[in-house]
């Protein structure tokens, strides 16, 4: 039993590590966020160059197929160095979708892998909370083609997205678990209304309407995705426990560093007492994150019930450790923690963003319980 | 024992419900309620429609233009101010140099400066805080070098909140040199057009405008413009100390609104087929949060009354103070909580696409909000420094 | 406005305070608590000689017919000695139940206010948590006698009654706000059983057992008896409040004298930074319980909505800054905190104890919440 | 990285699992889902129950009769422990001094105790605390002084938990007055038989009977008794904190019993018609507790396979210890809670009446647990004093 990455997924970290740690840094970070377009895209080519945009394409279907211990090494280097491209909808979450070998499921994996396209997941509704059961979209069968109709409320990641992968109900009504297909909608179909936001964390989210949208591509068969659906959610999760992992980490490191080094009243600050027992707090919570993050990720997707339970409580644990350091470390820098220049309150706003995506800790704490 | 308001109380309250009744647009309602401050052309128009009811300077003593209200009545206003969804009014002038005018200005000073507070024709700015000198403000590097009836002022200040907007500023710099470090410090008063002084602003993790360095190079200012006497600026921010219990007080009393907007978000917001206010998970984290701010409000209210009797507040203002700031953190954060994953919703990128409803008006001011509030347990002295304040002075520690 | 006592009430206070410290020093408790019941009884009796037991019985039946601020006084002062008698269940709750005006209540009435009887409100049963209105113990007709049949798993205070009052059902099902009435049974009705327990606080409560009991008195009308059973224990909680806030006031105190004298590494351990955070939120804990426990207890008992929820929310915030000062009061004794020989624990224990009584913290953020 | 457990590993669960079917009486069960020692009796016969089957000292290496199991054998060896409701084996001989004695002890001392602490026919207490020497345990007054081949001790021990019961104790004392406050103790084996040792019982707060006072009067202690040299005592103290990890594992991993516990009170009491455990607010509480349950024992499961792959704990034996004390401080208060008012129903006045249906077998032990619980927070190092060395050992602060 080892919790520590192998010699090849260290190399991993170590290559998305300095990535990151050449684009990503201070100066370079505000370039990229302000949203120039085409150093976004010069560093997604590059991201597919060194393969890590196929690790979780099966070797089938022409990927990788990585280990959800090699999609951790990359996803907590890119947390580290808060990378804030959609490396985890496009080609984490869509290729555990997009699994049912058809020919245009294979098109998107290979457009993902060689950096082409970008594809993120529709699934919750106004009325759904997080729950992914609760689908009121429709997709009606009319003169052998599916017609969506309805709204998408938030998408992860689909800011920029070049693809939509879409739950949609062919049969059940509006909170059964069957009865639910999946669809694949390219972003500039007729019937789409796109509506895109910029989150605090940087990352771009989206908002669908569906109006009698026509010639949707069903992915796998009718009725019964949900399953397929909620464990590619759950391999999401697993890669992003990792990316928070790879933040509080980083943000932790960065607050020892602030408090060994800024004075106030003629000493470090690191010198007070109460300050010394909040750094080990926060480092507790990322010995906590780390351990149950990793553990939670080993089953990931599997079709058992305590895979699933066990990945609720890592998401619920890892978002609660992740808020609490990222307040602690603005705390703890003071003013200068609430300003935009320092890389701490951006650590925060990513932390935020990170407990939230794909269901709340409420969410996942009843999940669990259920 | 007597907690009930008395009957001129309940008038005085009815009288400024009706003042507040309608009086508060929408756009500025929402916003109030995410806890932000309003723009400053917002905080001067309400300022000037209170300063023309009599109302500018609830805390302040009648002979300078005040309400003399009693604590009590201070209690009331802002209860229905924050019932109205009135916002808070801006502090820096009304709270932080007003009172040290009309406690230690000349009658010069008191003539020029005090009425414009009022009328918010000036708006003022702190400048205390330094690259170097945050909690520890006495570290101070900022020189007052005395040059016939003008000093010389150099030096960064830093957090200048509003000195983009603000018609003065008040300034501790060190006109000498001395062993005790607090000696030797003087404040000043400014005008914001002197020459010599550069703002620059600090971008804040709240993606709005609210605070600047502020470089002062060579900057004269008249010696009239001296509080007080020369060294000893550092003594009249003591008299603000007394007063804090004022200003945390009435933010205090303004969770009130923050409690509107989470209730209001979570009826709307309906999972499944239940609201999620009438879920019992989201109904205990809401009751809990109400009844935290219940306890604060009741212990700001017990203040109050104290002081309305005479008694020294001690510590309370410090400990309303930590309260309100963790307080005001959940709120925000629970408001974000109940508006669900579009509460991410920060920017739109390509505007509205035609058709599609329009977010909510509280998004992305609940974010804003929350992201805002992280700075309330940090500035006016950060929870860590007023533990250390309330060991010190309640206890003796 | 004023949230201080009068001069009244502080001398009743001041009074109630000597009496603890007289007969309650650490010594004399120790042997109060052992159960000397001769020793109980005299205190007892004092208590009535001096008055208090009819502070809350009204005027016209006899009582003193004080305010709810003079019962804080008094119970504030109880606390703060931690006077172990049950005197809020027999002398504020009791009499807030017995007020019907019919013989039966106020004989017993004169004989708690002489201190020759104690009364213990029955009303919890197995299934029904700690709400009110659910009644399965009932109270049948015949041959124009009450019937009582059922079971109380709970009576707070219950040890040392002489009465008990017991709700029951005369009518409607078992989770019905109708249908309640009260009864008056004397401790050796036949048919009644009564199991005593010792609690962890030195109080004494019971569980009762009604085996076709015959002749229980009714007090008060039929069926409607449910409001005056929520305003009697409305009144009983008020009373604790201030309990709570006389036992952590002093524990707080005793705390920060500890801190001043104790002495680890060279130096009295309230030179610790973080010892000197940790009692100033046991302060603040204070500030929160006096300011919304005096609040919530102007109103008490009032038949409106508001002075129930804030009673609701009083007990809530009161229980929870009650044990918080309680576990840091032990912590920062460290293992002298867990002896027995300090006061320490036992200002802990009650505070646990008074945190469950009449209601425990979540099921009154519930009834706020309703 | 590699989570899965190998064949082996699994093999050995199922032996393990094998072991204790059945084994561990019912009534011990519900005490130790408590959080409650069992009594010394009952320990002593689980200590020769599992030194029958070889499997005594899980922690020691195979020499000194132990089991050389590797870290993460210990850790399934603990699971199925827990999951059969058995007790922790005391650790002051196992954990404290046996390991002491084997690294630094000599061949005869050795050979005498190491034994006869693996068949529970030793019971060893612990001598380190005075009345002024809690978390500052270098401030001991106790004396050692040589007097032929005896060391003379005089003093007060405190806290000495189970000299009532022990055997035998280990005792911290000053053999000489060296500037440094930490030379001059020395590490003592005494026989509790031996004159001149008083016990006197410690009352504590959940009314069971632990610890003690101990006095030292003139207690003669042959010289052969001492660990390793004169006046170096306190070092061989650091022997356990490598070792600390395995301590606070083991009993880390125990808090799944008092999941059990928890649950099957809630799902005993009805509210209404609904058990607790069905009840919305309660299952997000108990969710919430056996999640931060899972996360503190893969921490263990970390550490113990850190420790299988040579890697040094570093400060997580310390971290494990500090989120060990407040869960099963949280946990033990909400079994409480789960049982609801009759919780408080400590001890039967006047015995059960006849006829009354008896009350559940687990109380009072919840409330015992938790009142417990509370000290787990304060012995061994308290959370303050574990602060202060993780921030010392790993932060360099």
């Amino acid at each position: 039993m080892d919790f520590n990455y192998n010699e090849e997924q260290q190399m991993l970290f170590d290559s998305v590590d300095r990535f990151g740690q050449q684009r990503f840094s201070q100066d370079k970070r505000r370039q990229a966020l302000a949203g120039d377009i085409a150093l976004n895209q010069k560093h997604w080519h590059e991201m597919a160059e060194l393969g890590w945009l196929m690790i979780a394409i099966p070797e089938e279907a022409g990927g990788l197929g990585g280990s959800m211990a090699d999609v951790m090494a990359i996803t907590e280097a890119m947390g580290k160095n808060l990378v804030h491209y959609p490396f985890v909808a496009t080609s984490i979450l869509a290729p555990a979708l997009l699994c049912d070998g058809s020919d245009a499921a294979n098109v998107v994996l290979d457009k993902i892998g060689s950096g082409e396209a970008k594809v993120a997941a529709a699934f919750l509704e106004a009325n759904s909370g997080y729950d992914l059961y609760r689908v009121g979209t429709t997709a009606s069968s009319q003169d052998g083609a599916y017609v969506l109709s309805g709204e998408k409320c938030h998408v992860e990641d689909g800011g920029d997205a070049d693809w939509y992968l879409v739950s949609a109900r062919t049969g059940g009504s509006d909170d059964e678990v069957e009865g639910i297909s999946l669809f694949l909608v390219p972003k500039d179909a007729p019937g789409l209304t796109v509506e895109r936001f910029r989150s605090i964390d940087g990352h771009r989210h989206a908002r669908l309407r569906f109006d009698q949208l026509r010639g949707a591509q069903r992915i796998g068969e009718a009725d019964v995705a949900l399953p397929v659906i909620e464990r590619g959610v759950a391999k999401g999760i697993g890669a992003h426990l990792a990316e928070a992992i790879g933040s509080m980490e980083e943000v932790s490191r960065v607050t020892l560093e602030h408090l060994k080094t800024r004075e106030q009243f003629g000493r470090p600050i690191g010198s007070f007492q109460v300050l010394q027992h909040r750094i080990v707090d926060m480092k507790i919570a990322c010995e906590e994150a780390r351990s149950i993050g990793s553990f939670a990720n080993v089953h990931v997707g599997d079709e058992n019930s305590s895979a699933a339970q066990r990945i609720a409580a890592a998401k619920v644990r890892v978002s609660e450790c992740g808020i609490y350091v990222g307040k602690q470390a603005v705390q703890l820098h003071g003013g200068l923690g609430f300003s935009d220049e320092l890389i701490v309150s951006h650590h925060f706003k990513r932390l935020y963003g990170l407990s939230v995506a794909y269901g709340s800790i409420d969410h996942h704490r009843k999940r669990y319980a259920e | 024992m007597e907690l009930n308001f008395e009957a001129a109380d309940i008038a005085f309250r009815d009288e400024v419900r009706d003042f507040f009744a309608g009086s508060i647009p929408e756009d500025w309602r929402t916003r109030v309620r995410a806890g932000l401050r309003l723009n400053p052309e917002e905080l001067i128009h309400y300022q000037k429609m209170l300063a023309e009811r009599g109302w500018g300077a609830p805390t302040w003593p009648v002979e300078y233009g005040g309400t003399g209200w009693s604590p009590v009545q201070q209690y009331i206003f802002w209860s229905e101010a924050a019932r109205a969804d009135a916002p808070a009014q801006f502090h820096q002038g009304l709270e932080l140099i007003g009172p040290i005018i009309f406690t230690y200005g000349t009658p010069e000073q008191k003539d020029k400066y005090l009425p414009r507070i009022i009328s918010a024709d000036d708006w003022w700015c702190q400048g205390y805080s330094e690259p170097g000198a945050g909690s520890d403000l006495a570290a101070l590097k900022t020189t007052a070098i005395k040059d016939g009836d003008h000093y010389v002022l150099n030096g960064q200040k830093m957090w200048t909140s509003y000195a983009h907007v603000a018609s003065h500023v008040f300034v501790l710099a060190r006109s000498s040199q001395e062993e005790k470090r607090q000696r030797g410090i003087s404040l000043l008063l400014l005008d914001m057009e002197s020459p010599g002084i550069t703002v620059r602003k600090i971008p804040t993790m709240d993606e709005k405008y609210h605070t600047n360095d502020m470089f002062l190079d060579n900057v004269r200012v008249p010696v009239e413009n001296l509080i007080g006497e020369e060294g000893r600026g550092w003594e009249y921010g003591k008299v603000l100390l007394d007063r804090e219990r004022m200003v945390t007080a009435s933010v205090a009393i303004f969770l009130k609104q923050t409690i509107s907007a989470i209730r209001s978000a979570a009826a709307r917001r309906v999972i499944g087929n239940v609201p999620l206010i009438e879920q019992p998970g989201f109904r205990g984290k809401l009751a809990q949060f109400e009844i935290e701010v219940m306890a604060l409000q009741t212990m700001v209210l017990r203040l109050m009354a104290d002081a309305a009797n005479g008694a020294e507040s001690g510590s309370r203002g410090s400990m309303v103070k930590l309260r309100w700031s963790q307080l005001t953190q959940e709120g925000t954060a629970l408001w974000v909580e109940a508006l669900g994953p579009e509460a991410m919703h920060f920017e739109a990128m390509e505007g509205e696409a035609a058709g599609l409803p329009s977010l909510p008006a509280d998004m992305p001011y609940a974010m804003q909000g929350a992201l805002y509030a992280r700075v309330t347990s940090i500035y006016g002295g950060s929870s860590e420094i007023q533990h250390d304040i309330i060991a010190r002075r309640a206890f003796g520690l």
